[in-house]
């Protein structure tokens, strides 16, 4: 009777948002970016340490539903160790993966996978995402920075994440 | 050229004689309650959001398109003057609704948000200058919101708000250093969709006339939940949506004094609209036809009519009394629940049945997905409220709002499901 | 959570295998023509003011009504989420129809009227200074006119016109001195409500854009009688209504590119239409949101949908092959009666089937009445182009307009009844 | 069949209307009107002449419908010898008829009685009530400016005739 909640809140779900990953707040950060979820007003803040081009720690702290809350909580247990190259590119995957669209291969995703299910509840996409593009636009501020000098950039808007999904 | 039939359909809760106020025979005439929502009976309480329609409006449309369609105004055939007669009938009973006002002075809109733009942009343009002030409140929906702090903008005029008491009501301790003879509009909603509240207009468009400013209260919530008499309330613009109140969407309506009207530019132009036009000058057409350029939503206007029947039918002290038992009765259960907070007063006399609220433990757009799936409609956000939100101190509450074919069935569905939801969470 | 079914009904021209254009089966999908007016069989020659409605958009509103009402965008609850897809699918079907473009470029209205305001406000008051230039032609309706006309008086513009022809055209022989570098933008009727007459709009947006200008199309008339392809026009802006394509009241369409909806401050505000909102300051949501403030004409836009499938299945290649027929006969029978003369171009190739006529004896309002005692609907007046009267000399017009529902009876019957009403007046 | 067409083109109708009376030209005017039907463009323009405060004279030139004309020279039949009390009586009988409203004893109307049939087509009452207008302003401008001081006056628009139909 209710596949489909149960298909959206499923135990991996429910276990990250009950025991969120990344919570433990870091003294240093390489990167800080905050994003919201413009339809419904709920934030996230999240702080990154690198090592040498590859995500070394992170703390993520999401004020919204079970399922910003526990993409968040999964985004932190994924990135750590990662590359901005592989951050990237799950962050596209999970995208596609809400969309609806075809994804080469979910095996590698591990627990991001269950995200899933959020794909039959459109309005709560953006949950989904806000974390991922928050991250994303963190790096890439980070980027574009370096390339033209030192100081931290924080954001807090998320127009890619409209446009991927105000239609 | 008779008019539609439009008596021949009494509302079913006066099927056999009795005159009470039997939800369960308005529920038959509702028929989308009919059906089920992922496997449950549908609850709907979002009808501050839009309400659901009787039969009586469904077919209203079905047998305009059938048996009338036809553009109004200028035409010289049977079903031109048949949809005319009909359209101008809306207006007639409109204008009776609110009070018996003249029908010249009810207005078309496609809804309460163009009519509240189209005061801000056509008695604001011409009215509000440099330094002005607009008077609004902590509570107001958006779309009696953003027209006024744009309007503020582009003249330089300071928008101002009344604050509200911790329990969400208007709080009047420093109005009158607030409403001020700087004070040019104060715009006010009748009934906030959040709260609840019914705040004091009348009070407050005496206090305006004595500064020599205008009221214009937002009635969206208000007429579609209680008895309505402009003159009563003595304000200068009301506004509200048919779709609030069992009627089509796409038609609101506009009501001002006539004056006002007259000396106002219009706000849309084209068709019908008119007296004379060249390309260099343009004079308008009298009131009401200045202000509803081109085609309007004629079939929407003229299934309105039937929903006003249906309240009529019902009678809207009668409605405003089973609002009142059944917001008691719905407060008194969600407060019996644990870690659950009400937003707006908590006595039922001083408000509507939009109730917002919110749980501790889960995010309202967790909760409104869970009812969901027990057939449970509420909503959950800001509800297009933002400063009232951050005044609240929330991101977002729940929502569930209460109608006519709302009982206490309804309300203990809901109770029963929020009691789940923690379980569900786990949390 | 399906989308509203909307594949189960096929107009019946489609009924038994048949491809060909079958005037007979698609009028037995109009209940309406069904009916006798005045103890006559209903001849409804009137589309060009609203056209009638298909079963299966009339069927559209009842379902929508009794199974998916609720409001859009911000719900959680599966009503809500259905209304919004079926609201959202109509702005995608709408993008197609008009030659593919993006959704988000598709803003609903409340019709064609409000879409063209729209533009004269936003990008109007944007973009129009003090001795710019507006060209329009001395056909338009006066929905793409009093805008125009009245933003030129607002910022000290100026407005001018492209003339006629005899015969009801553009005469562009002296346009390379009407459309000129001062010129900022070209607005123009696709096809004339009076005249019948379809314009060279690709040609003059060539014109416009070597001049730097921008072209709004007004395509009230095309839309529904012609495929329409946006970008193969080379058009900025095209607008359009609902009622004259099938549709319900209460809903138009303006397209404009994304760049150029992006760049221009909202119309109406409130609602569904901001991203952040204080006391003093409001971000906008992106297109198309930020012009569609308030609770839109949801039902109306949905049952839009079936709208546009009705005259994608009959094909509007075929839709207007049958109106260069039909309105071929129908000047051929007209021209054939004494003392009567057509406005506009006699050559159906060149124009659509709204066909402008006057008889040297009978006043058109006259013989509208009497053609309705004969159960003909035509109208007759000046039909919103007051400065194409007084081009044409004269103070009305009877207009008889055609759609796919018209056949060769329709016009005989026309024709029989012109006949009989000099003997009728006795003039 | 046509009971409703015929109730409005009477015989007594289309005959005003095929010989309007009041064709001819009058070489002196002491009350020039003009008024125009808003709803549909037409327009009518009047002359009279007076002798001793009654209409001694009439020009009524109309370009309107069938109704309009028929109107005008049911007018200029009537007004002729008529004092400014009795023309403007009967205007206010004839809008009354227009409206639907009970009037009072329709004997003397002649045969202005015969526009009765055109209340049952709303968007034809403008038509018949033209004429009656635009006199009625016509003897109003007259009125005002013999108290103010002599100089013609003529009027174009028929504000009072939308306030009566624009309902
Ligand atoms: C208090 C209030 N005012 C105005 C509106 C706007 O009404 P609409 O969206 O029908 O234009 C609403 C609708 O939610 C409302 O609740
Ligand atoms: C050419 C033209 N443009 C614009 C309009 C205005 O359309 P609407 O009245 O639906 O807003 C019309 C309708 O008559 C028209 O014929
Ligand atoms: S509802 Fe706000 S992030 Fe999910
Ligand atoms: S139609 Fe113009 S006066 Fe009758």
């Amino acid at each position: 009777m209710n596949d489909i909640l149960d298909e959206m809140y499923r135990d991996i779900i429910l276990d990250h948002y009950r025991s969120p990953r990344g919570k433990k707040l870091i003294d240093h950060a390489d990167i800080s970016s905050t994003g919201q979820n413009p339809s419904c007003g709920d934030e996230i803040a999240m702080q990154v340490t690198l090592d040498d081009g590859t995500v070394k720690d992170i703390h993520v702290g999401c004020t919204g539903c079970a399922i910003s809350v526990a993409s968040g909580s999964m985004l932190a247990e994924f990135v750590k160790g990662k590359s901005f190259e592989e951050v990237k590119k799950v962050a596209e995957v999970v995208k596609k993966m809400l969309k609806g669209e075809e994804i080469p291969d979910s095996d590698e995703l591990g627990d991001i996978d269950a995200l899933k299910g959020v794909r039959q509840f459109p309005v709560r996409i953006k949950c989904a995402l806000l974390a991922w593009m928050t991250l994303i636009e963190g790096i890439q501020n980070f980027e574009k920075q370096k390339k033209a000098g030192p100081e931290t950039v924080t954001t807090t808007e998320e127009d890619e994440q409209n446009a991927a999904t105000d239609q | 050229m008779s008019m539609p039939s439009d008596t021949d359909r009494k509302p079913a809760l006066f099927g056999s004689g009795d005159t009470g106020f039997d939800v369960n025979r308005i529920k038959a005439d509702f028929p989308i309650l009919r059906q089920k929502v992922n496997g449950h009976r549908l609850v709907y309480l979002d009808s501050a959001a839009s309400s659901q329609k009787p039969q009586a409006v469904i077919d209203a449309l079905d047998r305009y398109y059938s048996q009338i369609n036809a553009n109004i105004h200028r035409g010289l055939h049977t079903l031109s003057e048949k949809a005319t007669a009909a359209y101008e009938n809306t207006r007639e009973h409109s204008a009776r609704f609110i009070g018996g006002v003249k029908p010249e002075e009810i207005i078309f809109t496609n809804g309460a948000t163009e009519a509240i733009n189209l005061v801000a942009s056509s008695w604001g343009g011409q009215n509000i200058g440099e330094g002005d002030e607009i008077v609004i409140t902590e509570m107001e929906h958006h779309a009696n919101l953003v027209p006024w702090v744009i309007l503020a903008q582009r003249k330089k005029a300071v928008v101002k708000r009344i604050p509200l008491t911790p329990d969400g009501q208007l709080d009047l301790t420093d109005i009158e250093n607030i409403v001020t003879p700087r004070t040019k509009l104060v715009a006010v909603g009748h009934m906030s969709n959040v709260l609840g509240t019914i705040n004091p207009v009348q009070r407050l468009a005496e206090l305006a006339h004595k500064n020599g400013a205008l009221i214009l209260a937002d009635g969206a919530q208000a007429a579609p939940h209680m008895p309505v008499d402009v003159k009563q309330l003595g304000v200068d613009f009301y506004t509200f949506s048919a779709h609030k109140m069992l009627g089509p969407t796409g038609v609101g309506v506009l009501w001002a004094r006539q004056e006002l009207l007259e000396a106002m530019p219009p706000y849309n132009t084209g068709g019908e609209m008119i007296r004379e036009v060249s390309f260099e000058t343009v004079t308008w057409a009298d009131v009401p036809h200045k202000f509803e350029a081109g085609t309007p939503n004629i079939a929407g206007v003229v299934a309105f009519h039937e929903a006003l029947s249906y309240l009529e039918a019902i009678g809207m002290d009668k409605i405003r009394e089973h609002a009142i038992a059944l917001t008691g009765y719905a407060i008194d259960s969600l407060l019996k629940l644990d870690r659950l907070e009400i937003q707006g007063p908590l006595d039922p006399t001083l408000r509507g049945g939009a109730i917002s609220f919110t749980d501790a433990d889960i995010h309202p757009h967790d909760l409104s997905t869970f009812l969901d799936s027990r057939g449970i409609a509420i909503r959950a956000g800001h509800h297009c409220a933002q400063p009232l939100m951050r005044a609240l101190g929330k991101v977002a509450t729940a929502r569930a709002s209460l109608y006519v074919y709302n009982d206490e069935a309804d309300i203990d569905a809901l109770v029963d499901a929020i009691k789940q939801v923690r379980s569900y969470f786990g949390v």
